[in-house]
């Protein structure tokens, strides 16, 4: 194909992203998730709808999600879907903190970049700082999720050691 | 016929590059731009006369004074009120129904009343009412929408009984375009006793309005989306209602005699004025009114009805792709069109169409409601036009939402990108 | 030392001429004047960059909500609020205390509750507690004024005491030109439980105010005052106050969902902010701030005091002809200088300045209470000051009233004059 | 004197003016009147109370007027009780009526301006717009006054010549 047209847009749209908004991985319903929330944007609409089951070691051992939203929003709901799975809660907080500084422009280290792993695909909204809520969103929501998690079960993010029942 | 390359020299905004490219301006139901003698009518104000009204004996004041209530007498005249005091200022379209809201309403509406709204208020003509319904322990109804984006009046004997304590409604909607027939409901709203409020944020602007010849009780408008100043609005309210009805906000202004004690109530429409008021605002507001009155609003509607029906005739093309809402009666529509396609989500097609130019809007537009429950998706793009715009205009539009959408459906292996 | 022939080329207003005088402003506790800065804001706004904000993807949108939201930064900075959360932007001081009386006062005041307000209030924030009092059936109590034109804080623990829910007063009065010691009676306030709002209308424009350092629960107060546009205004909340708050006014943009039947509000400050904003008057306001923080807030109250002190000594001459009012320690006075002569009723003071290009004041100012029951007239005159007043403005101030007296005070007979 | 000062105002602040200000007729009150009223402007705060009294024709028999203000406010309440003695309540209104018209910059008859009397001085008001209230303030309270009269002893513009009790 060769329609140039919307070429500064390339940066915006990689094709890590059409291709996560086309085909979402994770899509759908946990059964008896132990982290569930629920994120969304007043100002577009955009939403995402996470649910997260740990295993005996409290790492993610299932995760899915529900949204409607823009090509951002939901690539990147996509994406936190396949790299939370496996690490524990900690771990995820620690990615969406990754994420945040990417947003802002901030200087990552190389070891840090790999972590982003598709993530990275990201960066292309830095330019465009009305849709960085879009990229946030989904790991926004997880933050929520996580927070209202430790709340509810009184688990604080140092104890959270053992397995939930 | 409106002469709109002049119009066009008339707005500084218009002259202005987007990424280098020409702004293509399709946003005008969320606000319009404002030709120069308006912006020249702020500033003449602010360099010229500038000064707290009402209460000055000097100079200045006497000048902003008499500027001030000159601007409501534009505005009176403008939308047909049979007199100034008929012409309370406020912010916005927003303020003037809450203002209604927490004054008649709350002094009127009682257990088991209700209040009867239609499926395509904006949210600004829904939650105080929602708030207002709880409060009170009434209820609200709806007057459907039909698939067309037209009221379905078929029951409307039954929403609209003796219980009825009062219609609040759009005049135009800004998610369909869809004119409603305001005033036959005005009237039968009056035959069971009950009030109508107008939410003529999309009429005013657009259409001839008379609020005398429409019969209704209030009628609500803001001045950023006809041209004038943000931060400035117009309810209109009935004498016998306004006879009615205790004060707003209260403090300067709308006092008569203050002791520690208590406070009498200044004259109409001062009453609902508290405080100084967007002095500047208000007579940039008449100077938009006068602009419009210049170019005649029979003539804004022919303008934007015939640029409506050109659109909706070339985005034909567009029609496996893309849903589009609203009537296809022009003579029921204004220059509003909202459309979704599944394939470029709102919210890249705006971004998108902003890289060339073009600004619509893409969300809920307000109207989440009616947005989600009836047309059944989160969001749209909508495109929305003013007496300035024009059919090469559109014709970008088209071109450019089909660029578009072989942007977002290029397969994503099988060509290199740049990014 | 503020440079102030310099700030005066930068007041448009300034060079203007009244029936061929040179303008001499005298009128600024009423209204200030703006520089060009200001104005081009506006100007930069509307011919730039005007569009609705927080809701859109292209270019103008981006830009103005930008905007739009760096002026709230600068507001916050400029009053030494925590984040910008704590900064609701309101209409005028009027509608922000207003917002406070409908909102936390409405949901907090109750029977036999107390509300401590002193005699030097302006009517905005005396009226709308007189409502909510009655209303509420609460009981409104006020510290006294002194003859020496201060508040007289000998009874303060028996006015202040466990029924308070709340202490509203001025900083600064608008007649006296009185600095409250606000910071003292926010803590003692405290200590019973009540929380305190100030009424900053005269003092944010013209001295430094830090909420954070006042302590205060509240504070309100008029960008058009402080150099800023018409039409807006800020209304400063703690943030444990602001959580318990409900929506004041409702519609678009304070939402977060919305369904037929009900809606949740959207984050702070947004939640207080229903509708289109003074998108303009706010960057206007944000241009203010910018002014004023150029010169220094310490300079512009230096200013003002030394220019204070050289009139009330120049006046000294007239103290035979006009009572003076208000305190002689220029430490807790701001620039209001009030007077009043038996021989020349203020009003017909006011329409002889004018003749000379002097804009003075005359009235009750909006608080008839202190000016009729305490100071024991109908009406007195009043020059207030700001950044761009001159010596030889106060002089000329000077031997105008003086001329006033004479022409007064002519012998109806005796003189043949040509009228 | 030779101060030429403000001499642009002498059309305002004619002597008559200055005079009835210094030196108010019929100041005070008048026990039990007929027609009693008070009149206030908020912007300014100038206040006027008029009574009436009416004997047996229906003609103002005694009158007398309260306030403060501004000269011009004061001066016209001065002024109205002086003109308005001995006339009909129908006269009086019609003088009233014909101030307003020399407010408006109407064109009178001359005899219209001989029943003015020392209304005439008030013209001078018209180039203040601003002042145009105060001139009024005192007719506008007397017609006040006689609406209410009118509508307690239900007695109408026409039926209205028997005298009070
Ligand atoms: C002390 C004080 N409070 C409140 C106000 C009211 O301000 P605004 O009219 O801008 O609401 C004023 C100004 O007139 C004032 O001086
Ligand atoms: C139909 C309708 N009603 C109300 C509003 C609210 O107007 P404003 O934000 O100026 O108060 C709008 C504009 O967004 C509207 O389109």
């Amino acid at each position: 194909m060769q329609d140039t047209s919307f070429e500064q847009l390339d940066d915006l749209y990689q094709e890590v992203i059409l291709d996560h908004y086309r085909s979402p991985r994770n899509q759908g319903e946990i059964p008896n998730p132990n982290v569930s929330s629920r994120g969304f944007n007043p100002f577009c609409g955009d939403e995402v709808i996470l649910g997260l089951k740990l295993d005996a070691n409290s790492k993610v051992e299932s995760i899915g999600f529900k949204g409607q939203g823009c090509s951002i929003s939901q690539a990147s709901a996509s994406i936190l879907t396949e790299l939370v799975k496996g690490k524990s809660l900690e771990e995820a907080q620690e990615l969406s903190q990754l994420l945040r500084r990417l947003m802002k422009g901030q200087e990552l280290s190389d070891e840090e970049v790999e972590r982003l792993g598709a993530m990275e695909a990201l960066q292309g909204v830095r330019q465009f700082p009305i849709r960085i809520k879009c990229a946030l969103l989904a790991w926004a929501t997880l933050d929520d999720g996580i927070e209202e998690y430790r709340a509810e079960t009184g688990k604080g993010k140092e104890a959270d050691s053992s397995p939930p029942d | 016929m409106l002469d709109v390359a002049k119009i066009r020299r008339d707005f500084p905004i218009l002259s202005k590059l987007v990424y280098g490219k020409p702004l293509v301006y399709l946003d005008n139901a969320a606000t319009s731009q404002k030709p120069s003698s308006v912006i020249q009518a702020l500033v003449d104000y602010y360099e010229g006369y500038n000064a707290n009204v009402h209460r000055g004996v000097h100079a200045l004041s006497m000048e902003s004074t008499q500027r001030y209530e000159e601007a409501r007498e534009k505005v009176v005249r403008f939308i047909g009120a049979p007199d100034s005091e008929n012409l309370i200022f406020v912010r916005n379209t927003t303020e003037g129904i809450n203002l209604v809201a927490s004054t008649w309403a709350a002094a009127n509406i009682g257990p088991g009343d209700e209040i009867l709204l239609t499926e395509m208020e904006h949210h600004s003509n829904l939650v105080p009412w929602q708030r207002l319904a709880k409060d009170k322990d009434a209820r609200l109804r709806f007057i459907p929408v039909t698939d067309e984006g037209t009221l379905d009046l078929s029951n409307l004997d039954a929403l609209l009984n003796h219980r009825t304590k009062l219609v609040s409604m759009t005049h135009m909607s800004n998610v369909l375009g869809t004119i409603n027939p305001v005033k036959d409901i005005a009237q039968k709203a009056h035959a069971v006793g009950a009030l109508i409020l107008i939410d003529a944020a999309q009429s005013v602007p657009h259409m001839p309005v008379n609020v005398t010849d429409l019969g209704c009780d209030f009628l609500a408008f803001s001045s950023h989306k006809m041209l004038g100043p943000t931060g400035i609005g117009g309810l209109y309210v009935s004498s016998p209602v306004l006879e009615q009805m205790e004060p707003f906000l209260s403090g300067g202004e709308m006092v008569q005699e203050v002791t520690f004690d208590s406070a009498t109530w200044n004259d109409l429409p001062m009453r609902f004025e508290a405080g100084t008021p967007n002095i500047a605002g208000t007579i940039g507001l008449g100077a938009a009114v006068d602009y419009l009155e210049s170019l005649g609003m029979d003539q804004v509607r022919e303008h934007e009805t015939q640029l409506t029906g050109y659109a909706l005739d070339a985005l034909k093309e567009l029609s496996e792709d893309f849903n589009f809402y609203g009537p296809a009666d022009l003579s029921i529509r204004g220059g509003i069109i909202s459309f979704y396609s599944p394939d470029v989500h709102p919210h890249d097609l705006g971004t998108l169409l902003d890289q060339e130019g073009i600004a619509i809007r893409a969300g809920h537009h307000c109207a989440m409601p009616l947005t989600r429950d009836k047309l059944g998706v989160a969001a749209t793009a909508r495109a929305s036009f003013y007496i300035y715009n024009t059919e090469e205009e559109v014709d970008l539009l088209v071109s450019t939402l089909k660029k578009a959408l072989r942007y977002f459906s290029k397969t994503p292996t099988g060509t290199t990108r740049s990014g």
